[in-house]
C-alpha cells in the first residue's frame, strides 16, 4: 500500500525484461522479477514504495506499457500528457 | 495463471492523476521489436506527437523496409510502406499530390543513406514540406546485422568480420551533414532516445517540425535519432544505451545542427 | 465536332492524359519520350496539378507509387533503360494495387542501345519486368490517334481494376505527327472514388489505410497472389482489344501489333494485288492477349506470320495461342530497324509457297 | 497520291517548322499526313532533318528511306540524303551552303540561293519558306493559301505578325523556279 | 576423395565460387541471400581478391559492369526485388557480352513480398527482364550440391560464351543445410585469356578496346543483336542440361524445375507405388530449355503437370514445346508457399483420371 | 575545291618551333559536340595529361550517357561506356580489381549530381582511388536541354518553361561543396574551360590528380569544370562563354575547395 | 527410416546449433540430411527454430509442417508447434521457461530443466546439450558418439576445449528422460 | 609571309566556326571567313600578321584543330607539349 507521492502499473505480460525501465529511475524503485510473463520474459515491477511519478520510466519503456500516476492533484490532463 | 502485477501495490490510484499512458494513436497490438529497441519509443513518440496535435486525421506516415516495416500496425493513421530506400520519393508524391496534410518518413540508416542516397539528397535538395526521420543505428538491423554506411570505424558486423577499415569500407557517412548544408532543409537536429530526457528532447523536435509543417513552412524538417541495435550489435538493450553514450555519440554528437527558421506567419 | 489537330505521338498523349484529368506526373527525361515531359512542364499547371521532374527513373516510379496511394490520377513516362530501371517500383505498385499510366516510348535495346524505335520490351511488358506474379494491362497503340486515346482507356481500366496500365509504344510513334482528334471526356464522368482505401488521412470513422506490399507469412502473401489473379482474369475475360482486317477470306494471317502493323498493312495490300489472300490481325491489347481470337482464326488459315520489331518475342504468344493448330511463323528486325512493307511481303510469298507446299504434300 | 519528301540542315535553319507547315497544309486540305523528324541527339553536330509523307491514303510507315524530293539545306545534309531520291525525283538545295554541288543523274536537281533571297525580306529565318516556296513550284502539294492557313497554327501566335512576310517569301522561292523550267 | 561438408546453400555457392576463382564480389543484403554476402566478407580474402558491400543492387550491378569489363571472374547475388533493380545493369552486362556470375535467391512476390522461397521471377530470369532482346543462360539448382556445382558450370559457360549467366535457385535452397562435396577444380586450368577485349590499359601494339553498348545507327546496333541472336543459338544448341526419372515407361509426365523437382520426385514415387505410371523431367536449365526433350516426351504421355511455385511461368515454355500434341496441366503455389508432396499426388490423381477419361472417350 | 588556308601565309616555318598540336592519344576522329562545347575541350585536356604523363598503357576512362557518350571515339585509351548515373560504380569496379590502373570518371550533370548521386556520394565515401571529372553544365544536353540539377534559378529550359523556381523545382544543388567535406575525398576543385588560362588551370589540376593516383594517393580527386552548352542554352558559343562568366561563376565560384594533401612517400 | 524434428526458443538459446550438431551427427552415420533454419527477420521477436530431416533415402522437401519431435524452449514456441506434431510424435520442452505448459494429447510430453542442470556444469550455455542429450534418450537417432564428432565441425576451434562438457551435458540430458520411461 | 615571332595553322575542313579562338586571341589577329568549308562552317583563320605563338587560341579551340609555331628557337619538345 502505497505512501510515496507516485505509483505505475506495468502491463507486464506484455514486458519484455530490457531492463531500461530499471535503468532510468532515478529512484532506484524497480527491479526485474525471477518469474516470467507469458512470452517467458522477467519482467519489469516496482519494488519499492519511492515512486515519485516521475514518468521516466514510462517514457524510456520501448514497449510503452507503464502508467504512471501522481498523488497531487491537477488539472484534469487530456490524454496523452505532453511530456514537454 | 495469469500474473497481473507483482511488487508495490497502491490502493489509492483513484486519488491520483494518470499522468501519463500509452498514446490512442499507438495501437496495442505488440510491438515485434527486439527487447530495448529504440524503434520502440520513437515509434510511440511520433504517434504522441500527432496525437498531440491534433492531425491523426491528416497526417500520413511512410516507413520503407528495415526494422520498422511494420511500423503500421502501430501508427493508427493513413501510411504507407514503401520499397527499400524510396520512402523519400514516395513522400514526395504523397505531399505533392496532397499539400495541406502533414507527411513524414520513418526511415533506417541502410534505406536513407545507402541505397536510398539520391532520393534523400533531392528530396532535401528541392525542399518538400515534410519531416524525414531517420534511426542510424549504424546497421541494416532487419536483415541480421550487415555493415551498414553509418557504421563507425572498427565496428564488427556481418559483413566487415574485421571491423570497418577505412580502406576497404570507407568512412561513416555523416548524412545529416550534409543535408543541413543544403538550402532544402529547414530544421536539422541529432537526437536519440537512450534516457527519459533525451526522449524528452526528440519528442520536442518532433512537435516543432509538425508543427512548422502545418503552419505551412517551407523545407524538410530532418531529425536523425541515434539508436541502438541490441540484436544486430550483440549487446543487452543496457549496454547499447552505454554504448551509444561511450562510443556513438562521440562521433555523431547530438544536438541541433540547423534551427528552424522563424515564420513570418505564425510564430512557433 | 471535334477538330482535328496535327501533333506529336508523345503530345498528344500527354494531352490526353491532361484531359483525362491528369492530376500528377513524375519522370525523368530520356529520348525518344522527353517531350511528354516537356509538354507536361508547360501544359500540366494550374491547382492540384503536380509535374515534377525526378532525380531518376527509380525516384519517379516510387513517386508515383506514393502520388497514385492518395487515390488521383497520375502518371510516368520513359523509354527502355529507363523502363527497366521501373521494375521493382512497377512490382510494388501491381501488388498494392495502385491504378496509375506508365508509358513505355520503346527504343533499340539491349542496353543503351539507339534511340530507333523497336518492340524488344514486349516480354518485359507482358511477362516479366519485375520480380513475382503480376500482370500489367498493357495498351499497344499503332497511330497518333491511338496515342491519344489509350490515354482515356488507360486511365479508366486502372481505377476500375486498380491496376498499373501500361502503354507500350515506340520511339517513333511517340515522334511523328499525325492528325488527332481529341474525343469528348469529362474526368468527373469517369471520377472513381478511391477514398475506402487510399492513404488522404485518416477520416474518424473509419481505422487507418494503409498502403503496403508485405505479407511475412507465406499463406497470406498466397492470398494477396490469388486475388491479383482473380483480378487479372477478369481482365482477360473483359478487356481484350484487338483490330481484325480481311481476315473473313484470308487462308495466310499476319500477325502484328504497334508500328509494325501499319506496314504489316502495307504488305497486306500488296499481297492482295497479287491474289494472295492475306489477313490482318492486330493485338490491341498486349495483355490481355487476343489468345481466343487468333486460336478461332488458326482453325481456318494456312499459315501464320508474325512481325516484330524484336527478335521474337509475341510470336510466342501467337504459338501459345495457336497450339500447333496451323503453323506460325516469325519475322523480325531488330535493334530500332523498322521493317520495309516489301520486306514483309516478300516473306509472305516465301511462307505462303511454302507452306501451301506443305499443305499439298 | 502519295508524296515522300525529306527536308534537312542545320538546327537553326527551320527544317523542323518548314515541314511541319507543310503537312499541316496537307492535312487541312483533306490528305493523310505523317511527319516524323529525326530525333534524338540533333542537337550535337546541329543537323535536323524531318520527312513528310502526304497520301489520299492510309499512311503505313512513317520511316522511309527514299524520297520524291529532298530539301538540302547544306552540305552533309546534301551529302547523306542525295542518294536516297527515287529515279525521277527531285532535289532541292540551298546554293550557297554547298560547296561540293550534287553530282548524281537521273533526277532533277534545282539549287537557290534562298538565303539571300531572305536577307533582302530583311528576315534571314525566312529562308525556309522561300525553300517551301520552291517545293510548291516543283510539285504543288499544296497550295500557297493551305500553307499560309497551316502557318496560322504551327507558329505561335506572337508571330502571327510574320504571315505576310512569310507569305512574300513562298512567292519568291516560287519564283525561283521557274527558270529551271523556262530552260 | 573430397570430403562431404554439411552446408547452408547460399554458403556452398560462394565457397565454390571462390575454389573457382572468384575475383570479385559486389553486392547489398537482402533475405534470404545475405549468407553470400556475409561468407564472401569472410572468406574472399587475399590479393587481388575483392569483396565490397555496395551502396545498393544498382550500384552492385554496375559494379559487376566495370569488373567483368576487365576480364576478370567477377559476381553479385540478390533476391527477388533487388534483382529488379539490376535489369538495367544486367541488360547493358548483356549487350556489352560481360562474362559474370548473377545469383537470385528468389522469394515470394511480387513487390516486398514475403522472405518464403518461390519460383515467382522465373519469366524474369527466362524473358523479360530488362529492356531489349537478350538472353541469359539460366542455371536451376534442386539441391545444396547443385547451388555449388553449377557455379563451376556457370562461370565456364560465362567465360566460353562471354555472356551473363544466372543460378536461379530460391530461399529454401539458399538457407537449408544439406551434405555438399566439392568437386577438384583448378580455376588455372579453366582460364579464358580475356585481354583481346578486356579493358586492362591499352598495350603498344592494340588499338584501345572499348566496352559499349550503344550504336546510334539502328543499322550496326541491328548487326549487335544478330550477333547475340547467333550466341543464343549456339547456347541453345549446347548447353541445354536436364534430368529424367523414370520417364522410359510413363503414360505422365511431371515437370519442375528447382525446388519444386524434389517435391515433384516424392509425389511421383506416391503415385508410382499406386500404380500410375509417372515420370518426371527437371530442366536444370531454363535457357535453354529443354525443348526437343519435352516434345519428345510429349508424343507418349497421355498429360503433363508442370508443377511450379508460383501462378504459371514455365508453363508456358514447355506448351511452347509440347504444342498441342498433348494436354499440359499447371500446379501451382504462390507468394512462398511450397507444394506439399501429397497435394501434387492428388493433382496428379485428378488429371490422371480426366486425361485417361478423355482419351477413352 | 579544297580549301586548305586562308589569310596570313609563313614561308619560314621550318624555322619556327611547333609548340601546340593535337595530342597523339586525342584521335583525329572529328568530333561530334556542337561548335564551342566545352566538352571538345575537356575530352582533350584529360588526354594531353594522360599522354604527358606516359600513361595511357595502364589508364582506363569511363564515361556515361550524355553528350560525351563518345568520348571513347576520341580517347586513345580503353575505356569503358557506362549506363546512366553509374559512372562511379563502374569506376569502382574497375579499379578495385585493378589497382594498379590509373581510373577516371567523366560525368555530366545529370549523369552525377541527378540519377547517379547515390554512386556519387559513396564512390567518394568509400574514397576510391579515382580521378571524378564533372561537366556541369546546368543542362541535359544530350537529351535535349532538360532542367537538371545544378540549373540556375530563373534558367529556363525545356521542362522549366517559366524558369526554375525554388518552390516547384529546388534549389541548385552544390554537389561539389557536398563532395569536399567528406572525409573521402583527396582533392576538390572546381575550374572552367571558357578562356586559354582557365583551360591552362584546369589541366594543371587534372595532372596533379592523376600523378596522385599514380603516385599511389588514396581517395577522389574530384574536378568539376562548369562548362557551357550552346545548343541547350540556344546561345552562341561566345555568349555561352560570357554567360559562365557575368552569371554562372557568381554562383559556382571557380578555385580549390579542398587542397591536394601531401603525399608521405612522395612530393607531388 | 525417417525423422523429422524442429527445435524452437529464443535467439540466444543455442537452437541452430543444436539442430545443426543433430544433423551433422546423422550426415557422419551416413544418413541423408537436411537441416533448415526460420530465417528472415528473426532477429526482430528474438525467436529462432531449425527443422532437421534425417532420413535413409534421399529427402524431397526441405521443408515440413508436421513433425515426429518438437522440441520447445520457450513459452511461445511451445504455442506455435504443438499442435504441429504428429499423433504418436513427441514434445519435449524446458520446463522452467514455460508458464503454460501443453495441453494435448496423443503424443508423448517430456518436460525437464535443462537450464538448471546446465547451471550446475557452470555453463548456461550447455543447455541445449542437455536438450540434446534428452533428445537422444527419446529417440536414438543418432549416438552420442557421432555428436561428439560433429561438435568438432560444427564448432569452431577456439571451442573445441569445451567438447568434454558438452559431452556432460549429452549425457545428463539422456539421464534426465529416464524417469519419463521408469513410469 | 609572316614577319611575326608566331604563327599558326588551321585545319579549317574541321573548323566549326565557333570564334572562340577569334576571342582569345590577345593580338586580335583572327578572323572568321565569309567562306564556308565542306561543313557549311564560316572558319577561323590568321587575318593579321602579329600572331606571338602564345598558343591561347590553340588551347581553347575545341575542335584541337590549331597548330602553333613559335621563332625562337627553343630546345626541341616532345609532342605535345606541356602547357603547365
Ligand atoms: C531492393 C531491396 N534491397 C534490399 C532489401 C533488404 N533489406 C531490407 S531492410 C534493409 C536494410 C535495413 O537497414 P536499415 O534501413 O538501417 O533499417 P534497420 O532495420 O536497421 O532499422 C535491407 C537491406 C530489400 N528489402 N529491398
Ligand atoms: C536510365 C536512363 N535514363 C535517362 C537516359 C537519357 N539520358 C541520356 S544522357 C542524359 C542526361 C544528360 O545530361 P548530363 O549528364 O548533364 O550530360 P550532358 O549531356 O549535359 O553533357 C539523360 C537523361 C538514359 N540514357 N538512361
Ligand atoms: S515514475 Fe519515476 S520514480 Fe516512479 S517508478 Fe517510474 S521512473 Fe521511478
Ligand atoms: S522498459 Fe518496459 S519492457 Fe523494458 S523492462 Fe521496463 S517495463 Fe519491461
Ligand atoms: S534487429 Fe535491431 S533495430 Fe531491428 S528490432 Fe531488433 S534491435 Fe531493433
Ligand atoms: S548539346 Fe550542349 S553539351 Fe551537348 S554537345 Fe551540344 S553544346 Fe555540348
Ligand atoms: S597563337 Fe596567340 S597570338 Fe597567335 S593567333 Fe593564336 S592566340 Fe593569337
Ligand atoms: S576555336 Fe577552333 S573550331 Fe572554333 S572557330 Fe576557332 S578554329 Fe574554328
Ligand atoms: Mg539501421
Ligand atoms: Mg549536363
Amino acid at each position: 500500500m502505497t505512501k510515496s507521492s507516485g505509483h505505475i502499473i506495468i502491463n507486464i505480460q506484455k514486458c519484455k525484461g530490457c531492463e531500461l525501465c530499471i535503468i532510468e529511475c532515478p529512484q532506484n524503485g524497480m527491479a526485474l522479477s525471477s518469474n516470467i510473463n507469458q512470452n517467458g520474459y522477467h519482467y519489469a515491477y516496482l519494488a519499492e514504495d519511492i515512486c515519485t511519478g516521475c514518468t521516466n520510466c514510462a517514457l524510456i519503456c520501448p514497449e510503452a506499457i507503464i502508467k504512471v500516476y501522481r498523488k497531487k492533484k491537477s488539472k484534469i490532463l487530456k490524454q496523452p500528457v505532453s511530456t514537454l | 495463471m495469469s500474473i497481473s502485477q507483482e511488487g508495490i501495490h497502491c490502493n489509492y490510484l483513484n486519488e491520483m492523476d494518470l499522468v501519463w499512458d500509452r498514446p490512442d494513436t499507438f495501437t496495442d497490438t505488440t510491438l515485434h521489436y527486439c527487447p530495448g529497441c529504440g524503434h520502440s519509443v520513437i515509434n510511440r513518440l511520433i504517434m504522441e506527437s500527432v496525437q498531440e496535435l491534433n492531425i491523426e486525421e491528416k497526417t500520413i506516415g511512410v516507413a520503407p523496409v528495415g526494422c520498422s516495416v511494420f511500423a503500421y500496425h502501430y501508427m493508427f493513421i493513413d501510411m504507407q510502406e514503401a520499397a527499400h530506400g524510396r520512402a523519400s520519393a514516395v513522400a514526395t508524391g504523397i505531399k505533392r499530390i496532397l499539400p495541406d496534410r502533414i507527411v513524414f518518413s520513418y526511415q533506417g540508416d541502410g534505406d536513407l543513406a545507402a541505397i536510398g542516397t539520391a532520393e534523400t539528397i533531392h528530396t532535401v535538395n528541392r525542399g518538400e514540406n515534410i519531416l524525414m526521420l531517420f534511426i542510424n543505428n549504424g546497421i541494416y538491423g532487419m536483415t541480421g546485422g550487415q555493415m551498414s554506411p553509418t557504421t563507425l570505424k572498427g565496428s564488427i558486423t556481418s559483413t566487415s568480420p574485421d571491423g570497418r577499415d577505412y580502406n576497404q569500407h570507407g568512412y561513416p557517412l555523416d548524412i545529416t551533414k550534409i543535408i543541413a548544408q543544403m538550402p532544402g532543409s529547414a530544421y536539422v537536429t541529432r537526437q536519440s532516445v537512450d534516457s527519459a530526457n533525451a526522449v524528452r528532447k526528440t519528442k520536442k523536435a518532433m512537435m516543432k517540425s509538425l508543427k512548422y509543417q502545418m503552419d505551412g513552412g517551407r523545407g524538410v524538417c530532418f531529425i536523425e535519432i541515434v539508436s541502438n541495435c541490441p540484436s544486430g550489435w550483440k549487446m543487452t538493450p543496457t549496454e547499447s544505451n552505454e554504448w551509444l553514450r561511450n562510443e556513438i555519440f562521440n562521433h555523431y554528437e547530438l544536438g541541433d545542427i540547423k534551427q528552424l527558421p522563424k515564420l513570418k506567419t505564425n510564430e512557433i | 465536332m471535334n477538330k482535328k489537330i496535327l501533333m506529336k505521338g508523345n503530345e498528344a498523349l500527354a494531352e490526353a492524359a491532361i484531359r483525362a484529368g491528369l492530376k500528377g506526373y513524375f519522370g525523368y527525361p530520356i529520348t525518344p519520350q522527353s517531350e511528354i515531359l516537356e509538354y507536361l512542364s508547360r501544359h500540366l499547371v494550374g491547382s492540384n496539378r503536380v509535374f515534377l521532374q525526378a532525380e531518376s527513373e527509380v525516384a519517379a516510379i516510387n513517386m508515383v507509387y506514393g502520388a497514385a496511394g492518395c487515390g488521383e490520377r497520375v502518371m510516368t513516362s520513359t523509354s527502355s533503360p529507363g523502363f527497366s530501371l521501373m521494375q521493382e517500383g512497377i512490382s510494388y505498385i501491381a501488388c498494392a494495387e495502385l491504378p496509375c499510366l506508365l508509358v513505355n516510348v520503346v527504343r533499340g535495346g539491349p542496353g543503351l542501345g539507339t534511340i530507333q524505335p523497336s518492340q524488344g520490351d514486349y516480354f518485359q511488358a507482358v511477362k516479366g519486368g519485375g520480380h513475382g506474379d503480376y500482370k500489367l494491362l498493357v495498351y499497344a497503340p499503332n497511330s497518333v490517334q491511338e496515342m491519344a486515346d489509350f490515354v482515356y482507356k488507360g486511365f479508366d481500366a486502372a481505377d476500375k481494376y486498380r491496376t498499373p496500365v501500361l502503354i507500350l509504344t515506340d520511339g517513333a510513334l511517340g515522334q511523328m505527327m499525325e492528325p488527332v482528334v481529341f474525343p469528348d471526356y469529362n474526368p468527373d464522368n469517369h471520377y472513381t472514388n478511391h477514398s475506402a482505401w487510399a492513404t488522404r488521412g485518416k477520416s474518424k470513422n473509419r481505422d487507418p489505410n494503409v498502403i503496403t506490399t508485405l505479407n511475412l507469412e507465406a499463406d497470406a502473401m498466397e492470398k494477396t497472389n490469388i486475388h491479383l489473379q482473380a483480378k487479372y482474369k477478369s481482365i482477360m475475360e473483359n478487356e481484350v482489344m484487338f483490330e481484325t482486317i480481311e481476315t473473313e477470306d484470308a487462308d495466310f494471317l499476319l500477325i502484328a501489333f504497334g508500328l509494325t502493323s501499319r506496314i504489316a498493312h502495307k504488305a497486306l495490300e500488296m499481297a492482295r494485288e497479287n491474289n494472295i489472300k492475306v489477313g490482318l490481325l492486330r493485338p490491341q491489347t498486349l495483355f490481355p492477349f487476343p489468345t481466343q481470337a487468333i486460336a478461332e482464326l488458326a482453325e481456318n488459315v494456312q499459315a501464320i506470320l508474325t512481325i516484330e520489331m524484336n527478335a521474337g518475342q509475341m510470336v510466342e504468344d501467337v504459338r501459345l495461342a495457336v497450339n500447333g493448330r496451323t503453323p506460325v511463323y516469325f519475322y523480325g528486325r531488330m535493334g530500332g530497324v523498322i521493317p520495309q512493307p516489301n520486306e514483309i511481303y516478300q516473306k509472305i510469298k516465301d511462307v505462303y509457297h511454302s507452306s501451301s507446299k506443305q499443305i499439298s504434300e | 497520291m502519295k508524296f515522300e519528301i525529306i527536308i534537312a540542315g542545320f538546327g537553326g535553319q527551320g527544317v523542323l517548322s518548314m515541314g511541319m507547315s507543310l503537312a499541316y497544309a496537307a492535312m487541312i486540305e483533306g490528305k493523310e499526313v505523317s511527319w516524323m523528324p529525326s530525333y534524338g541527339p540533333e542537337m550535337r553536330g546541329g543537323t535536323a532533318n524531318c520527312n513528310i509523307i502526304i497520301s489520299s491514303k492510309p499512311i503505313s510507315s512513317p520511316i522511309i528511306n527514299t524520297f520524291d524530293l529532298v530539301v538540302a539545306l547544306n552540305q552533309p545534309s546534301l551529302n547523306k540524303f542525295e542518294k536516297q531520291i527515287r529515279d525521277g525525283g527531285y532535289l532541292l538545295y540551298e546554293k550557297d551552303q554547298i560547296i561540293n554541288p550534287p553530282t548524281i543523274t537521273q533526277i532533277s536537281i534545282f539549287g537557290i540561293s534562298a538565303t539571300k533571297e531572305a536577307v533582302k525580306l530583311e528576315n534571314k529565318k525566312a529562308m525556309n519558306m522561300v525553300m517551301l516556296g520552291a517545293v510548291l513550284a516543283i510539285e504543288p502539294i499544296v497550295s500557297v493559301g493551305s500553307i499560309l492557313k497551316a502557318l496560322e497554327k504551327v507558329l505561335p501566335s506572337r508571330h502571327h505578325h510574320l504571315i505576310p512576310l512569310n507569305k512574300k517569301a513562298l512567292l519568291m522561292g516560287q519564283k525561283l523556279i521557274q527558270p529551271f523550267f523556262g530552260n
